[in-house]
């Protein structure tokens, strides 16, 4: 069946709903005919409100409150319609739910889901647009997850609600036309889980995650029909990271451009070149790694600005084509 | 006070009958004395309420693309408050708040440049809708974050204690924004520093989707002074002649001296939470409730008074709203006109110099 | 109710005479009837007091190094709770927890071990004073960051009401922490989905080196309560039979599904804030009130009644201090002995299995 | 005269207050005789609790009400005994602080200064230890800087309190007892500072900030008694980021070893070794870069554990000595 990618979330919130009763869902909008897409339409009609909980105002009690339960038997997630938001929730994820299995020295553990989504565009400017998923990445403790596709988006959500660690699920608003047919939800074990290569290729290595990963695909596609041939991979699983298979890739290519939505310094694109160049002896780089990022600014409302502002298809052709010598100007 | 609304027992918790929306459809009853003032409220509400239904229909047209929360329905505190303060005194709002800056007299051109993210834009046309700065008509910045200004408020509040000029600092926010932790943090520490700010709660009943039925045990939050130790007033916020004494008695209070004062002011909005359409789809409350809260229109009952006073003829009314309608028209017209920011700039603005 | 504190005037903002430290430092009131747990009370105050001055010692020592915050002085709350407790209940405290630690029945070789870093401790020595962990007890989780298991603890309430056990759960917390939004925001929760959970506050007058006075604008934090529409107790934190009866009928009520509850325990530290010492330095209040607020002791007052109503003798109260004293001694001698955790274990117990 | 790190601290304070009256501190501790170390002792008593204010346990508020004060003409610093307590202000720091001159088109600017204090080991565990600078100097619009010395820790919080833009400043509790001769305070423009070679070499470059350039210092003191000559670099302004002189220091050394005490993805090390990869073609390095990190895991309590949760001199000479090739094992 074609589903959409925000019809697949709610997929994946149906399964869980359906089939293990310690699960239930809390954030705000979750009543609301429109605030979280079409993500979750009609999952409080058809689980009841019970389990599927609107709420105040109040992001940092609701995320602790989600931890409590999960400490006490249940698989909450929950849910903040945006990053920007969930930011006030910063204590509860990393001081608290990162950290309560270890400091109890494994003796509970914490089956908690926290969904942020990056909502951004649409002239909505500086507080409405942030991605941070690069912060949740720096804590251990966390597993931070960032599906890129339909079938992602929902059997990651499954298997991070199944799994017994705190995870942080981040979807993008951007990504919820994209279509796939899926078959029935399998339940994967989420430790199982990390990059993947989605596109093979041999001329570089394209690394995105989410969105990113999206504008890889697609300058990939572009970049075939012009005769090349780059290998993109999607990092689906942020945290912990597992390189090896971008750097077997980029052993293979010799040329690594990481692409992320999120800003530059201690970003994702850049852990991306660390990684790859901790590990591969210079020699095997046939060029320069390079990174393409969201600008270095909070986001402009201004359409023209925004317009320039959030990295495109074009960006990541042009740069490729650069790396990859068959563009001159960088 | 006699401009209190009838229903206030002073039970902190309870809205009683403000809450009914078959109450208060009435007039509201006019001051003694000069007129003058009553007469400009008037002309402001209808003014702000051309401008937000122009920004409404710019929305539906497609024509301004970011966030518009608009506070149709809302107009009289806004224009109470401002009416009450002087220069020095900094206001404060959140996402809701294109009215606080037409009521301090921000103009009509700066305010749609902005929403069409035009340079000429009150905030240079980088802060769209929901962020907006106007130093010179002492709205010192509203944005979305829900309960984020209420903070920044109290601390400008501080700095004005230390200049010791008498400026009092206004933080304007939502019911929902009652539910951040920070608005509590911000109460404690303006009334355990004694700092001149005035909290102004405008309680429309509705957080996003949700009716505060949902979201509080209790659906008046002047219960929230009372426990951070505040003094407060409950206000018809649909009557701008009770909201402005109100707040008049508030602000020479804090003024001389006294410490923070807390007013929640009841009232309802007509559109959506955000956006020009109704929000009729949110819930029996609403469902039911707008059309009957429509009939508690601040102006319509403002005028009313007027009119039945010989204060106003009908003729001058058709001509204030009029004049308000061609005042917006011609500054979206020259807003429309006018450009862009530059896309060279888009990193001018994020540090005092380049980095 | 009979037990309550005659100072209590329902008057939520303020302590009145329960903070005026030359007050209640007579006998506490025996309840009539069977006296079996009281003796146990005192039996479990003394234990703890005596393994609290134990670890300070050790900290003096230079035995203990990681940050102990001593309830010396406030063993009563801890107690009087536990006792009103059963299995399914759910317990979370903050950094001043080892006293809530020991009065659900955790082993005093359990605490020693922990704050010595040993892998027998409680926490199997990942966690220190500050963070104990004791779910076969009830003891769900105690951790420093100021507020931080308020929300948890609803949390745990809300799951308890999903279970349809009955069970509750408590949240202990200081005054400091009702500065902190987070409580607030918890308040709501719990008061709007009507959880069964109890708050606690152990309103000791001061967080850190500040008294209230300096933070909040009353000195009883009970006014939150009411705010948030919550039924609420003030009872003498250092009368563990008062403590107990209000509690006793609190939980019986949230146990039958009649929502949260409030109790404000009014009590005072005799150490410092964080160690052995007692902190004499950090303002008048309490340079002055300590040595007052020692004749308050929670164990000499409840001894002092049983002694007078021939319910204890001398030598039998010598008699529990000496017991409880060898206790800890041994405990301390065996946790001395054991193992601290192996460092190839350091990455084990991040999550549910290697990465 | 002999100062140290924490004395240093107290007279950039000190100074702050005598010549500048709109600047004022506001924070938890700072009426206590004990609660920021010897950093801010008797500012109270030498200028008055109505400039040097103590407050309720309410970071987000605090932090919120002195960016109030910095928007109404006033230089507040606001001060956070520990990174983990601050980290319930991070809306306040990061949507509202890094953001409202650019979302208000520069028509007003924030010259606030966030003091965030390192106070990690005495066996203090995973809530009282975090440092997570990398997660401050990911943020476009902040300035975050870290002294490694006395001066420093005196020059940049004065630098930091007269720029007009947001700061982020961070001392470490370690620090306190280096010492350093001072003359009087300058007043330098913090938007001229950046990282500096703080010890010359041409072997590797070792690169840190705070405590870890210590480690750094300390290790080049080891290794020259036997025979390497490591360049040594104090990054001090790790936002925004200025690579430079780090690129130049590798183009000469051909190896660089980043040494950081936060955690590993997304962090400052990782970036520096993006920076330097990015900007160097790859036949430029001798040998891989590495980074040298905190412990991938909260902090723990118990001293063995802790003593090896922390990177050590040891481990930096290790690490160095691998890379040049002088020691064989990795
Ligand atoms: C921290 C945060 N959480 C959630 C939101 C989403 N949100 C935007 S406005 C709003 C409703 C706020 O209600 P209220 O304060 O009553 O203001 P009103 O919209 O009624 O004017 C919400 C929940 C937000 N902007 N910020
Ligand atoms: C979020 C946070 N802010 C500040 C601190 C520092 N701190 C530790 S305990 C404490 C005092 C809390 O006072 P209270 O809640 O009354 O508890 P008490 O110490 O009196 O038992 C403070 C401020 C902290 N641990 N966490
Ligand atoms: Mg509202
Ligand atoms: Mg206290």
């Amino acid at each position: 069946m074609t589903v959409s990618y925000g019809g697949a979330i709610r997929e994946g919130f149906a399964h869980l709903l359906e089939n293990h009763e310690e699960v239930f869902a809390i954030g705000q909008g979750l009543w609301s005919p429109w605030y979280v897409g079409n993500s979750m339409t009609d999952l409080d009609a058809d689980f009841g409100r019970a389990r599927v909980i609107d709420t105040p105002v109040s992001e940092l009690a609701c995320t602790g409150a989600a931890l409590g339960a999960a400490l006490s038997g249940y698989r909450p997630i929950v849910i903040h319609p945006r990053i920007d938001f969930m930011l006030l929730a910063v204590d509860q994820i990393v001081t608290q739910a990162a950290k309560w299995r270890f400091m109890f020295g494994g003796q509970v553990s914490v089956p908690l889901t926290v969904r942020g989504i990056i909502n951004r565009g649409g002239e909505q400017g500086a507080q409405h647009s942030q991605a941070l998923h690069s912060w949740f990445a720096h804590v251990p403790g966390l597993r931070v997850v960032m599906p890129s596709t339909p079938s992602d988006a929902r059997d990651l959500l499954v298997a991070s609600v199944l799994c017994d660690d705190p995870v942080i699920y981040i979807d993008d608003r951007w990504l919820y036309g994209e279509e796939d047919d899926l078959g029935p939800t399998p339940e994967v074990d989420l430790r199982q889980e990390g990059p993947r290569v989605v596109h093979e290729g041999r001329d570089l290595t394209l690394v995105g995650c989410g969105y990113s990963t999206s504008l890889c695909r697609q300058a990939a596609e572009r970049m075939a029909a012009a005769g090349l041939d780059p290998e993109v991979i999607d990092l689906r699983v942020l945290n912990p990271l597992a390189p090896s298979v971008i750097v077997e890739s980029v052993r293979k290519t010799g040329r690594l451009l990481a692409v992320d939505g999120d800003w530059t310094t201690c970003g994702m694109a850049g852990e991306i070149i660390a990684c790859v160049t901790e590990a591969l002896d210079p020699g095997a780089l046939r060029s320069r790694p390079s990174r393409l990022t969201l600008t270095d600014a909070p986001a402009p409302t201004s359409g023209p600005l925004e317009r320039i502002y959030y990295p495109t298809v074009d960006d990541v052709v042009h740069r490729a084509e650069t790396l990859v010598g068959v563009r001159q100007d960088s | 006070m006699a401009t209190r609304a009838e229903s206030d027992t002073r039970d902190s918790a309870r809205l009683l009958d403000l809450a009914d929306p078959e109450r208060f459809h009435g007039q509201v009853r006019l001051p003694d004395g000069d007129l003058s003032w009553v007469k400009s409220a008037l002309a402001h509400m209808i003014l702000i309420r051309a401008a937000e239904e122009k920004i409404g229909n710019l929305v539906s047209e497609g024509r301004v693309r970011c966030p518009c929360h608009l506070a149709i329905g809302q107009e009289a505190p806004a224009v109470a408050v401002a009416s009450c303060l002087r220069k020095g005194d900094r206001v404060f709002g959140a996402h809701r708040s294109h009215g606080h800056y037409l009521a301090l007299g921000g103009s009509v051109h700066g305010l749609i440049a902005e929403v069409l993210g035009k340079v000429t834009g009150v905030s240079r046309g980088m802060g769209g809708s929901m962020h907006l700065l106007d130093i010179t008509h002492g709205l010192y910045g509203t944005v979305p974050i829900v309960g984020a200004t209420i903070p920044i408020a109290v601390g400008s509040a501080l700095a004005a204690k230390m200049d010791g000029q008498g400026a009092v600092a206004v933080s304007f926010f939502g019911d929902g924004a009652t539910e951040e932790g920070v608005f509590h943090e911000s109460m404690n520490l303006a009334a355990t520093f004694e700092l001149p700010v005035l909290f102004f709660c405008e309680n429309n009943l509705f957080s996003s989707h949700l009716h505060i039925g949902l979201r509080q045990p209790a659906d008046s939050v002047s219960r929230f002074a009372e426990a951070h130790q505040m003094t407060w007033d409950r206000v018809d916020g649909n009557d701008v002649i009770a909201c402005r004494e109100a707040t008049n008695a508030a602000v020479a209070n804090i003024r001389s001296g006294s410490g923070p004062h807390f007013i929640e002011a009841v009232t309802y909005r007509w559109r959506g939470h955000v956006g020009p359409s109704e929000d009729d789809d949110v819930g029996v409350e609403r469902q039911e409730g707008l059309a009957r809260w429509k009939l508690r229109d601040p102006i319509r009952r403002l005028a009313d008074a007027m009119l039945d006073a010989s204060q106003l003829g009908e003729d001058h009314l058709e001509a204030l709203w009029a004049e308000a309608r061609a005042e917006v028209d011609a500054a979206c017209e020259a807003a429309s006109k006018d450009r862009y920011p530059r896309t060279e700039d888009l990193l001018n603005f994020l540090y005092t110099s380049a980095p």
